[in-house]
């Protein structure tokens, strides 16, 4: 593992400078807002390399990973809530549940080819939305407040400073990034990238395709869902209207292709501009109605339209504008 | 072949779009972090700043964009009415009216900073911006119960005012310190809806046995319809249907058809405008009416009620906290103020002006407290002193118990009748009799 | 030599329309078998059989003794089965390189050697000099090129060509050729489907022809050069 | 029962099929799957509207104008933005179209507000109560003229040259281009039909529904599932798609649960994709 990332030099000191100044940044910002942005910067990181490996890698483009998303935090919600028990048990619980949504889904779904796949993992998403509306033991549309103030911080993941849940979301999204890098070089990853150029040429070299789609779409399903589960704990107030709406899944999507679909770095450098800008236009044009999302749109509008290989595309030509999916 | 054309024709944008990118990045970074830098603030407290500051710096969260838009930009102007009659002279005869600014704070004036209020996950997003960058005392808005508890996490988290009107019993419930509720929860609303029910059979025998529900699935219709199902087993009425119906539903068809079936003698719904909207039309087009259709609040209590459904809305009944026709001479003079100089002709709504009252009454606890320390505020709310004969809500005034509901508050209900809010219930306050059963379409 | 596909009565129907009747033959090891026939004969129907890129309507068909048709496509590349599209599926994202390396990974686990043979066939099939470009830019010679190096980068025992001399002119006619007697002799058994004749005639231990889905006649290039039924069908009377 | 859920659904399943013929024209021609269908209903919804109020047209009389005028926007944003984006991937398409709807709708907040706006006096109101079916006319007359654009879609696309060219372009732009079809031109043509479409379906739907920028998004989603439904590039598979949604709507949420209906529509598409992965008249 470490001979693939430190192979490439190039990666690997950027990525170990980024760490750094990810690392100490908390000591400058004394703003918990800016912190606050960071932190959901780090979210949308883990949402966007979860759902790059299915839609960047094997070109199945899902609209619908709001499900894992609702699943994870759900999962972490009531563990808490009915259970106390600790999200870092419940966590595993939830990429467990949503690995066996996915498989479940993935039998039929992942067979759809194109913007039938699409859409049909949005009805699924739906679905998933109305169903925990309607779940009573789930606190169905009433949503679960699982604020615990008894049991020690540490237990709960819910820490009243900022800092802490800064540096336990960027450890997992290390993780996840080392690991899709990882990926990226291995035989996986190859494999991934054949079947979305052509599923019929990577059949005739021996690739076994259903298998290979569905290992990804298993493994971010399980990303998506620890990205939930971070995120359940982070506010600690969830209902399917803040976990599962359709534009949750959009802007998922969203995340990879502006920063560059099918690239490691891109869901990263993705998610950092989205965030950065939404949470923006939000604070500066939300007085009057609707301008923040109108210029969030015709952002989006421009970027995606001339970058097609996404923001990363600038810096390697080769990829530019290559992830035709 | 497209993709080196596609490159070529990228290749003068992309150096702008980065422009704009660090822009937005720096910008961000400006605005949120910006003083940082200053050593000194570092040590200040929140509240150190904020005396400082030459404002008391209230946050106000209002839906800015989405299907609630306008009743936000109604609030807003409500707002902006109590700020003024505050920070400027004002014959208003209500307390901090006349003089400019809070008195005990050396003419201090209030400043509002509002947020966006899109889903409750903004709601904790814009409270953290409120309180932390713009060093908000407390957070005022337009909340729903299910908003307010994620703004309460970040209210409670850096000790800052909540007052919200989410009518949600369970807000009063968790314990919260800093959160506050001047007016009725959902089962007081509800109690009295069965009351006045009871209260017509014993007057005028309506002979009204049977009820229906009908609660959209997001946390306000779920908590109504619980509510509502116990006090019917408590006052003996028969539930010949309760429904859940898809808050994004394209149509209500099947919703309304299944209430045909049942016939209910009164009907209690607990919608957004959008849906009430929907709801008549459709009752209208497959000719159906109920005996009463009571709404708790939310789309029932929407200037947009009238400009949407005209004729149509006559006789429709909605549980309320307050009304026009209050025979309090204040009432009158603020919806005069307000209809003429910020809303433009738009009558006063009860849901409105108890968002506005939030403010007003937080900048009251300000007063009284002389000084900003969030905790001096909170026990200043704990024991408010208002002259009665100043009210301009309905209730003795204030006084609010350790969850931090003012019990003083009453819950009326009005209907409309020729074109405005009318109070039928209780007799102490009504001025009208109601009108059961309403007529159909004719 | 031993049989080392074994077709029998494998028969395609598509709806109404007859693509493959009752087709029996064999392949021996390491001989070279030309398929020839006029267009819509069956021809590239059967290698999608024979690949099961769609399932035999009824017959069986067996690779060293082993019953193969109701394999998925890619077990039967495993069994070792390589095919060319007729027309070029590259990898288009991909590589040359990273297509071929794509194929070479199944075969083998350790990447020093897998890298290192990828090498040698990008070179084999004369791409060395495009190995770093991307798939969908090269022009159809080197796609089709680059049909061969990712079949034979499975290490084949059996490799299925489709017209990888169609379209080509007669200098990367003579190239191809030669690619294909080198792959020969690498001890790969050859099936190729072929339009052109000349082809054919002089790399083929034995031609296969087919007309109308069913086999018109099967013997040595001279044998079928002389057969008067393949020259009234196919060759159109003209002899040559 | 039964019958009033059948016209009901009739009448619901119209309007979807209505977007839902939009979102398969371009998915069938330009293979983009439009996210902002939804926001050209909302926007035939307004243009009503203000005929209405301004000139006081009866929605119905202002259905030839709105399709004029959509025509001319969707041939505009065809211009500016589409045609640029189909240099690029299939997603970033579908995202584009998706960012458009959100500017769209939150754009016409910021000019109308999201005030609720309702087409008061209409030309025929009321309602026959024959006593098996209610029938209103508010809605009688909207299902008429719903199902005559229809037709004249299926007209236009069978029988008239555009109609052809532009079949021919979706089934191969290549040898269409060889025949001599503009491709391009074929390409906005289809574009402003299926805004033109949804403009019609928001005139129609303006006659008995509320009015609000956001009003689009509950209808796109059952819209471009209505499509895939169908089935791909099939324009009567999309209406049959949007029909048989309106249907499956009424009766699960009359006969089922209201809470719920969504989930049986959902669930009743993803098993028929999964066993018709072309959906049900998909080619």
């Amino acid at each position: 593992m470490w001979k693939v990332i430190t192979r490439d030099k190039k990666f690997c000191t950027g990525f170990c400078l980024a760490l750094i100044v990810a690392m100490i940044l908390p000591v400058f910002i004394k703003k918990p807002f800016v912190m606050h942005i960071l932190i959901l910067v780090c979210i949308w990181m883990l949402l966007g390399m979860g759902w790059n490996i299915i839609g960047g890698y094997a070109g199945q483009i899902s609209n619908g990973h709001a499900l894992f998303y609702g699943i994870g935090a759900y999962t972490c919600g009531i563990g808490m809530y009915l259970f106390k028990i600790s999200p870092w048990i419940m966590m595993w619980a939830g990429m467990v549940i949503s690995a066996l949504t996915a498989i479940i889904l993935g039998g039929p779904l992942l067979r759809l080819k194109g913007h039938y796949f699409a859409v049909a993992t949005m009805a699924a998403a739906e679905c998933g939305r109305i169903i925990f509306l309607n779940l009573d033991f789930v606190g169905g549309a009433t949503g679960i407040d699982f604020l615990n103030k008894d049991l020690p911080a540490w237990y709960t993941m819910q820490f009243t400073e900022k800092e802490p849940y800064y540096y336990i979301f960027l450890c997992f999204v290390v993780i996840v990034f080392l690991l899709t890098k990882v990926m990226d070089g291995s035989k996986l990853g190859y494999y991934l990238r054949a079947i979305k150029s052509n599923e019929d040429s990577a059949q005739s070299v021996g690739i076994n395709t259903t298998k290979y789609k569905m290992l990804a779409y298993i493994f971010s399903a399980v990303i998506v869902s620890l990205a939930g589960s971070l995120y359940a704990n982070y506010i600690q107030y969830i209902d399917p209207y803040i976990l599962m709406p359709l534009n949750i899944s959009m802007m998922i999507c969203l995340v990879a292709v502006m920063g560059g679909i099918g690239t490691v770095v891109g869901p990263v450098v993705g998610a950092f501009v989205m965030t950065v800008i939404s949470e923006w236009t939000r604070s500066t044009f939300a007085s009057i109605n609707g301008f923040d999302l109108f210029i969030y749109g015709v952002l989006v509008i421009v970027i995606v339209t001339y970058m097609p290989g996404g923001i990363v595309s600038i810096f390697n030509k080769k990829k530019a504008g290559c992830e035709k999916v | 072949m497209m993709f080196k054309k596609m490159e070529k024709h990228s290749a003068e944008w992309i150096p702008l779009l980065i422009g704009i990118l660090l822009f937005v990045t720096v910008l961000q970074v400006a605005k949120a972090g910006g003083r940082v830098t200053e050593p000194s603030e570092e040590r200040l407290s929140k509240e150190q700043q904020a005396t400082e500051a030459e404002e008391v710096i209230i946050g106000v969260l209002l839906p800015m964009s989405g299907t609630q838009a306008k009743a936000g930009a109604e609030v807003l102007a409500a707002v902006e009415m109590f700020v003024d009659i505050i920070n400027e002279e004002s014959k208003i005869g209500i307390p901090l009216a006349e003089g400019r600014g809070l008195p005990n704070l050396n003419g201090k004036k209030i400043k509002i900073v509002y947020g966006d209020l899109k889903s409750a996950d903004t709601a904790l997003s814009e409270a953290e911006r409120l309180i932390t960058s713009e060093a908000a005392i407390g957070i005022c808005g337009m909340f729903s119960s299910a908003t307010t508890k994620t703004a309460a996490v970040s209210t409670e988290k850096y000790k800052a005012i909540l007052i919200s009107e989410g009518t949600s019993p369970s807000l009063t419930a968790k314990g919260y310190e800093y959160f506050f509720r001047i007016f009725p929860d959902d089962t007081m609303y509800v109690r009295d809806t069965y009351q006045f029910l009871e209260n017509l059979n014993e007057m005028e025998d309506a002979g009204i046995r049977t009820v229906a529900f009908v609660s959209e699935d997001t946390e306000f219709g779920k908590n109504i319809e619980v509510i509502e199902r116990e006090y019917a087993e408590e006052f003996g009425f028969d539930v010949v249907e309760n429904i859940t119906y898809s808050s994004n539903a394209t149509n209500l068809i099947s919703e309304c058809l299944k209430i045909k079936k049942a016939d209910p003698d009164v009907l209690m719904m607990s919608s957004y405008i959008s849906d009430v909207i929907l709801y008549m039309n459709t009752f209208k087009q497959i000719d159906y009416m109920p005996g009463m259709i009571i709404g708790q609040r939310g789309g029932f209590m929407a200037s947009e009620l009238f400009t949407a459904l005209g004729a149509d809305a006559e006789g429709l009944y909605s549980t309320s906290a307050w009304a026009l026709d209050l025979n309090l001479p204040l009432v009158q003079e603020l919806n005069e103020l307000y209809k003429a100089e910020y809303s433009g002709g738009v009558d006063l709504i009860a849901d409105v002006l108890k968002c506005a009252a939030d403010v007003y009454v937080l900048s009251l606890a300000v007063n009284q407290a002389g000084s900003t320390d969030v905790d001096a505020i909170k026990s200043a709310m704990h024991n408010l002193k208002y002259p009665s004969d100043q009210l301009f809500i309905s209730g003795k005034g204030f006084t609010f118990d350790e969850a931090g509901q003012n019990n003083e508050g009453v819950s009326l209900i009005s209907q409309i009748q020729d074109g405005k809010y009318q109070t039928v219930y209780p007799k102490e306050l009504k001025n009208i009799d109601a009108i059961y059963p309403v007529p159909g379409w004719e | 030599m031993s049989v080392i596909l074994d077709v029998r009565h494998a028969t395609k129907r598509f709806g109404g329309l007859m693509a493959n009747e009752d087709i029996t033959f064999q392949v021996q090891q390491g001989e070279v078998l030309g398929v020839v026939g006029p267009n819509g004969a069956g021809k590239t129907t059967l290698f999608n059989s024979l690949s099961n890129f769609h399932k035999l309507t009824s017959g069986e068909i067996f690779f060293e003794g082993k019953r193969i048709n109701h394999l998925q496509p890619y077990q039967v590349a495993h069994l070792g089965i390589a095919r060319t599209f007729q027309i070029p599926q590259a990898m288009g994202e991909m590589t040359v390189y990273e297509n071929v390396l794509v194929a070479a990974m199944g075969k083998d686990k350790d990447e020093k050697r897998t890298e290192e043979n990828t090498r040698l066939t990008v070179a084999m099939c004369g791409l060395a000099g495009l190995t770093d470009k991307m798939a969908k830019s090269l022009n159809v010679m080197q796609k089709k090129r680059l049909e061969i190096a990712r079949a034979i980068a499975i290490k084949p025992k059996l490799l299925l060509l489709d017209e990888t001399m169609a379209g080509l002119t007669g200098v990367e006619r003579v190239e191809a050729v030669n690619l294909v007697r080198r792959i020969h002799q690498m001890g790969v058994t050859i099936l190729m489907i072929e339009h052109v004749m000349e082809v054919v005639m002089n790399v083929s231990d034995r031609v296969m022809v087919l007309d109308s889905g069913k086999v018109l006649a099967v013997g040595t290039p001279e044998e079928i050069g002389d057969n008067d039924d393949v020259i009234q069908a196919y060759l159109g009377g003209k002899k040559m | 029962m039964i019958i009033q859920c059948i016209f009901e659904g009739l009448i619901i399943g119209s309007i979807l099929a209505m977007i839902a013929m939009g979102i398969a024209l371009i998915w069938g021609v330009m293979n983009v799957l439009s996210f902002a269908q939804g926001e050209f209903l909302m926007l035939g919804m307004y243009i009503a509207f203000y005929l209405n109020q301004k000139l006081d047209w009866d929605p119905i009389l202002s259905i030839p104008v709105t399709m004029a005028v959509m025509f001319g926007l969707g041939v505009v944003i065809y211009k500016v933005l589409i045609s640029r984006a189909l240099k690029g991937p299939v997603l970033s398409q579908r995202l584009i179209t998706f960012a458009l709807g959100m500017v769209l709708a939150n754009g016409m907040l910021m000019l109308v507000s999201s005030e609720f706006r309702t087409i008061k006096e209409v030309m025929f109101t009321g309602t026959v109560n024959l006593d098996y079916l209610v029938v209103s006319k508010e809605k009688l007359v909207p299902l008429i003229s719903s199902m005559t654009i229809t037709a004249l879609l299926f007209w236009f696309i069978n029988k008239t040259r555009y109609g052809k060219a532009i079949r021919a372009t979706a089934m191969e732009k290549d040898a269409a281009e060889l025949v001599g079809i503009d491709s391009e031109k074929a390409y906005m043509i289809a574009f402003g039909i299926s805004c033109g479409v949804a403009g019609a379906a928001g005139c129609i739907l303006s006659y008995y529904y509320y009015i609000t920028p956001t009003v689009g998004s509950g209808f796109l989603l059952f819209g471009v599932i209505a499509v895939a439904l169908g089935g791909f590039g099939s324009i009567f598979g999309a209406f049959a798609g949007g029909i048989l949604m309106g249907l499956i709507d009424v009766f699960a949420g009359v006969y089922f649960n209201t809470a719920l209906k969504y989930v049986v529509v959902c669930v009743v598409f993803m098993l028929i994709v999964s066993f018709k992965p072309k959906g049900l008249f998909g080619k």
